[in-house]
């Protein structure tokens, strides 16, 4: 597919510099772990629950091993060495410390082959759990087939786990492919998991075990009812970006909203703590067949769509590589982009075509998330229906992967049941009425569009270029993501950045991508 | 759990009461509209009025509104006058008049006034029929005489009377100012100045028209979108039976 | 341009049927003139009002020579008689028939030569009024200047022609460029025209001279204020049609729906009759300036807009004769059709792309006239604001003309002043921000879209030598237009038809056309 | 003519009272839902509901519903509060501040609790500022300092206290549940506590807020959608003079 007549050379080259500002970054998360990453280890180990005050158990763990400052060498080790020494499962090693009763590290060390066989054996059982759960999805697909691409996403986001399964069902019911559970406002900062099914978020509800097993239950069987599999989705970022990929890997989500950029830009977290939370969560994601979702689209929420454009493509050649690194194929790497140009542009529809198809072509075996008009978005809920209709068009005629259904209330609140079915609507009419317009128009060459992703694109190979140059963290501390800079110190959870000791193990890593570590 | 007996809006909380407005004032645009705009809807027994985009319309003012209903409605007690019919398929009507009727009926059909709409009446009536629905014309054991459109009452009681039709059927579409009520009302008074009104099932439809309606205005019922000429042919069948018109 | 590669010798065939059809409607309308002519020419000769029970005075001045049997011989005839032999002008005349004091048929004849010059003179003082506001209408546009292609055009039709003012000021503040105020329901099977400013129509307004003077100054005014001239439209069809279109050259409008066959169809007039009508009708119009539009939208409402697209444009092919012979300028010709089909078929909107397109390459000079979605429009306000989004589209990616703008509420009521903003926004968004789209893009060769319009093409062009076998009444006859037919001698007016005598003169077709007569 | 002491909804003829309404009831779909849902209208006092579009979401039943207000509201007798200042250019302000105030203000604005929506309230002090209307950052005469998003209000009271500020800007845009309400609250009794409310300028914004909920909540002003920095600083400076506070 080659209608923007784009030049090769500028993709190859742009996709080498990402390939080399990865590695760099690689170099450094190799080096370290964090907090969460051993929280994650704890909890596939089989560590959950919460202790008397409501603090879940995997920090627990963590935090008594970080007093001692043994987490360099990892929880595994430190688990490992529990259980050889006291025969006793993960999880009533921990109620002890939670009791009180034991310091973990204070346990003679025992052979360390030893250790790291026990902790292995144990975690080849997590992981074919996993893998069931992938066979099962496959299965689930297979039979009860599922909505053709561009699947239709809407989010649910009433603050309360059962609206949102009721709100889920009926938006099923009315051709939506995935449902993402929108979290709670602020739960990206929190640097522990809330524990159990909850009522009570603003914005959104909290990401829980409980809450993914209550909505997984919820989507199977609306799925089995209309005979199509509805994926779920939610948000593996903020400072538990690993542990909530290892929840939704047991739990059986289908998708992640993924990606340190936009911890780092729009939730001010630490650039070194969430990447590195970010190369682990990716492991867990690709092996269990999740689909990652990057955040490219919040960049044009701050930054010029038009004026930025290269932004977000530079920023999905560097996504594209830290996803290929952490073993994620093609086919799961949902990059994102936005529909977010000012509707008032004259021609500015053209553009949008040239930006959308220019992320087909360039990326042409990515699952594309598209996100909707929202900056631009007003109370007119008329002419917001019609901003998405443009937006629905946009996608159909590029052949994007995941549609993410704009709302005509998006300036409002978020979405209730009357505006998910009006956009559900809208996203069906405008897709099978248009279905293969794409297939049937060529661009002039040379012309408005191609000259369009044409320049994007030059500008997107330079900013790679000098991004190779200066490295990421000099980048994103000079503001040429989203318009927004962040200090390579700055932001939360700098403190949970840990230097792994020489004896540092995490098995799953092996396991999962059978690299070395 | 939904309390049938007081319902009230939903938007994403049970009970939240979410409704959505949108209307225009009379008003010069501006702040005082705005307020207007909220007085209203207050005054109409919503809370938390929220006019979420408003825009000059020079002299006018537009509203878009959210607001929250405080009224509840008893779902429980609720009761629709339906036409009550077992609704039958076109083979089963045909059966019908065999078994029950056993001679053919005569039933005729316009689009009366100066209504010129005739896509509604057609879909009852014409052989090819209606989404996929065949129209009475095909019926066996049904004579239909559709007379088009612009038909004057008197028109339409004429060939009522030359046909010894068993049953009318009135399209009524253009409801501007209620232009369709006089009308129709005409209809009922020309047959029974004639003294014909018992003797024929009749029948308005559009997409106006409610049974209830059609039933203030002294029709037998009344067809609104959505309908079908099985709908109506059963209704047909069904009440000449009842009624011994046989 | 030539998107569609549509075959040229096809073309020039259907044009060469279509221009032998008109050729043998005009042999036929030459020999006959119509009690509505008549009266056409005496409003133009000077004669306006109403008598004691409100009867129009051209009624009374007809229906006075008809009855004594000599309309054969033209109004004109016996005006010029009776001015001859009187000294009384046309009004006074009138007058006097309409107080019972005189039957012009009795006066005694004058000198033929004498009568016809005097009645030329009278007539050319009108001309001259009709090419003043021709002038003023080039002078207005030259000054104030007029929207862009497509104009916007929405309809008022409150029923009360000071509503209608209202909402039509409203209307071009928003953006519209064209302004059409809706007859009330019935008018167009009246046989005479109502008089003075009234305020009691449904579902729109009565056509009367002195509504359309209310509503031209108040557009004129607005035009002014705003800084941009609209245009005022009517509905010239019916049983009235020349009357309409002498009232409409005299009041400078600017644009009438003008279609015989639309009232043959959709009001069971006499297919004789209208069409006699219809000639001169077009003559007048065409002489003033005004664009005429044409009504093969319609057919879509009783036919499938799929199966039946083919003889929308053999009618076009039809209707683009019949305007040619009455002298209308390419530019003048509205030619109709619509976006009807149903809005579930998957990949409609190429076929919508289909037509529009087919239309402005057939018709390159034409001013295409592009009907919104109304069939399919349901009381689902907010997919039909998408709709008709869809509908902007294709006309701004086909170059249409003229877009009648669609409503949300098309299924609910005639247009509330909100419905007519949140429709101009529609449309100027859509052009806005895909002015160009239609530049930048070519079609498929041989694929979906292009051999969609190659087949409507061959479809016509069967049809057109078809009806050139058989002749445009038969044609109707049948049912090939709207799946509706029509019987030759049926419907209403067929008793306003006239032979010619030997004697007969009209002296405007001469003045407008020159052409013989 | 319009009585503006009685103004009602415009559709197409005066005082037709025409409004749009829709909303999802809590019922499963059919002719029950609909008279539900015509009843919920009337008891709004609408007259003549009609339910121009309805639909089946399985369970709840969604409504698109056209009806005639019959409320009135005396738009002569409407007084909107608004923050009555007259309102300057930045050039105006800069002048202002030097001819009256004779020192630099210190103004400190943030996006506090969880709210990370920073675009307002950069929109109000960045340099660029937005759509055309350069930020306070770029006034003379006025130190800003933008915290940027998530700011606890504790944060917030330490920084006005360490710079010791003229004015706090704090920009609110999550609403849902009202989240904004305790938040709000908290930092004006924070600042209380702390004795120096009066001192300050205390403001809030965001697309929900306006001017009359803000005095409500112990605010000295409110700006909601489409606000410019020279709104806010020219409520500041003449309110600081008013004060007194110079
Ligand atoms: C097609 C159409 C036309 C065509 C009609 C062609 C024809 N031969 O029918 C044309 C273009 C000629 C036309 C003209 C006008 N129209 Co018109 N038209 C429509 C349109 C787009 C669709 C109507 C339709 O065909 N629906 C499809 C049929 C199948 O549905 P239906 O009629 O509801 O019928 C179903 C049921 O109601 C029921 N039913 C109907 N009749 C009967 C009878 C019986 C006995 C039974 C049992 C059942 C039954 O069964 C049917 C099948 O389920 C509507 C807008 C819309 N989208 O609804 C406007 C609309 C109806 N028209 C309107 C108007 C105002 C006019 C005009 C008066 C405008 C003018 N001033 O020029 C003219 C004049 C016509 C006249 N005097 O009647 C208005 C009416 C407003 C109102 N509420 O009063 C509408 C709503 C458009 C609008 N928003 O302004 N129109
Ligand atoms: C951009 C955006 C984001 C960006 C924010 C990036 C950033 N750095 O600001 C991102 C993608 C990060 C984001 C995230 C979320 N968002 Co958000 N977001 C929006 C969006 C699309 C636009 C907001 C915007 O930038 N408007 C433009 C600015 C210029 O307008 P403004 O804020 O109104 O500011 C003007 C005035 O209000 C005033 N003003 C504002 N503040 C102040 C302060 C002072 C002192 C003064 C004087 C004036 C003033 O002046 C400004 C200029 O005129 C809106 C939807 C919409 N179209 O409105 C949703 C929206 C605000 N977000 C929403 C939600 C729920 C969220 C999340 C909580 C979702 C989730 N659970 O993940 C998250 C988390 C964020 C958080 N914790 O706060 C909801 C809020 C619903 C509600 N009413 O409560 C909205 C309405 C979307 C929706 N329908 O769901 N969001
Ligand atoms: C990549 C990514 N992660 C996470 C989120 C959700 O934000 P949070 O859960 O941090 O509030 C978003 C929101 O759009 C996102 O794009
Ligand atoms: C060509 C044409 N003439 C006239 C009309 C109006 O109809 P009438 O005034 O006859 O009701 C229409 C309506 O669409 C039309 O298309």
């Amino acid at each position: 597919m080659n209608k923007l007549n784009l030049d090769s050379k500028l993709i190859d080259s742009s996709r080498d510099a990402a390939k080399k500002i990865a590695d760099e970054v690689q170099n450094f998360i190799d080096k370290h772990t964090t907090t969460s990453i051993e929280r994650t280890i704890a909890r596939l180990l089989g560590v959950d629950g919460i202790d008397k005050i409501g603090k879940p158990l995997p920090n627990v763990l963590v935090d008594n091993v970080r007093r001692s400052g043994g987490l360099g060498r990892g929880i595994a080790f430190w688990i490992g060495n529990a259980i050889v020494q006291t025969g006793d499962t993960p999880q009533e090693i921990v109620e002890q410390i939670s009791r009180g009763e034991l310091d973990i590290t204070h346990i003679q060390i025992a052979n360390e082959d030893r250790i790291r066989k026990t902790v292995l054996d144990m975690a080849k059982k997590t992981v074919a759990k996993i893998s069931e759960n992938r066979r099962k999805r496959e299965e689930f697909i297979a039979t009860l087939g599922e909505g053709k691409q561009p699947y239709l996403y809407v989010i649910v986001a009433t603050g309360n786990i059962y609206e949102d399964m009721e709100q889920a069902k009926s938006a099923a019911r009315q051709g939506a492919d995935i449902i993402a559970v929108i979290r709670t406002t602020g739960q990206s900062l929190l640097d522990y998991v809330p524990y159990g099914p909850t009522t009570e978020g603003f914005g959104g509800t909290y990401a829980t075990q409980e809450n993914f097993r209550i909505m997984r239950k919820a989507l199977d069987e609306v799925g089995g009812e209309i005979g199509r599999y509805i994926r779920l989705c939610n948000y593996c970022s903020g400072l538990c970006m690993p542990e909530i990929a290892a929840m939704g890997a047991i739990e059986r989500l289908d998708m992640m909203l993924n990606d340190a950029l936009y911890g780092i830009l729009f939730r001010d977290i630490n650039m070194q703590r969430t990447l590195i939370d970010q190369y682990f969560s990716r492991v867990i994601n690709g092996f269990a067949g999740i689909i990652i979702n990057t955040g490219e689209d919040n960049y044009l929420t701050t930054d010029d769509a038009v004026e930025a454009a290269h932004t977000v493509l530079a920023s999905q050649f560097i996504n594209e590589q830290f996803a290929l690194k952490a073993g994620i194929p093609e086919e799961q790497i949902g990059l994102g982009h936005a529909f977010e140009m000012d509707p008032s542009i004259e021609n500015g529809f053209l553009m949008e075509l040239a930006q959308a198809q220019m992320a087909r072509e360039i990326f042409p075996n990515a699952l594309l998330k598209y996100m909707p008009p929202t900056k631009y978005m007003t109370g007119n809920i008329f002419k917001g229906h019609l901003q998405d209709a443009m937006f629905n068009l946009a996608s159909i005629m590029t052949h994007q992967g995941i549609q993410l259904l704009g709302m005509p209330t998006e300036a409002i609140h978020t979405p209730h049941l009357q505006d998910r079915y009006l956009s559900i609507e809208n996203a069906e009419y405008i897709f099978n009425n248009a279905r293969n317009l794409g297939d049937e128009i060529t661009f002039r060459k040379d012309g408005m569009i191609q000259t369009r992703a044409q320049e994007v694109l030059k500008k997107a190979e330079e900013l790679l270029n000098q991004i190779e140059k200066e490295g990421i963290f000099k980048t994103i501390e000079e503001g040429k993501f989203g318009g927004i800079k962040r200090a390579r110190t700055g932001g939360k959870g700098l403190d949970g950045v840990i230097k792994k000791d020489s004896g540092y193990f995490n098995p799953f890593i092996q396991l999962m991508v059978g690299g070395e570590d | 759990m939904v309390d049938l007996a007081k319902i009230k809006p939903y938007g994403d909380t049970l009970n939240d009461g979410i409704i959505q407005l949108s209307f225009t004032l009379p008003v010069p645009y501006g702040d005082e509209a705005v307020e207007a705009a909220c007085q209203l809807v207050k005054k109409m027994g919503l809370e938390n009025p929220c006019v979420v985009y408003s825009k000059d319309l020079t002299g006018y003012s537009y509203f878009i509104v959210y607001a929250k209903a405080t009224q509840t409605v008893d779902y429980m007690k609720i009761e629709v006058p339906k036409v009550c019919v077992n609704i039958m398929s076109k083979e089963e009507i045909e059966g019908y008049i065999n078994d029950n009727i056993k001679r053919d009926l005569v039933i005729v059909g316009a689009c009366t006034g100066t209504d010129a709409h005739t896509v509604g009446i057609d879909a009852i009536m014409n052989m090819k029929g209606y989404a996929g629905h065949y129209g009475l014309e095909r019926y066996k054991g049904i004579d239909a005489y559709n007379l088009g459109s612009q038909v004057l009452n008197e028109e339409l009681v004429a060939k009522v009377i030359e046909l010894n039709a068993d049953a009318i059927l009135v399209s009524q579409v253009v409801t501007q100012r209620d232009v369709h009520i006089p009308n129709l009302t005409q209809l009922v008074e020309l047959l029974e100045a004639e003294n014909i009104r018992d003797r024929v099932i009749l029948i308005c439809g559009g997409p106006r028209i409610s049974h209830e309606l059609a039933k203030e205005l002294g029709y037998d019922a009344g067809f609104g979108v959505g309908s079908f000429a099985e709908d109506v042919a059963s209704f047909i069948v069904t009440e000449i039976v009842n009624r011994k018109l046989v």
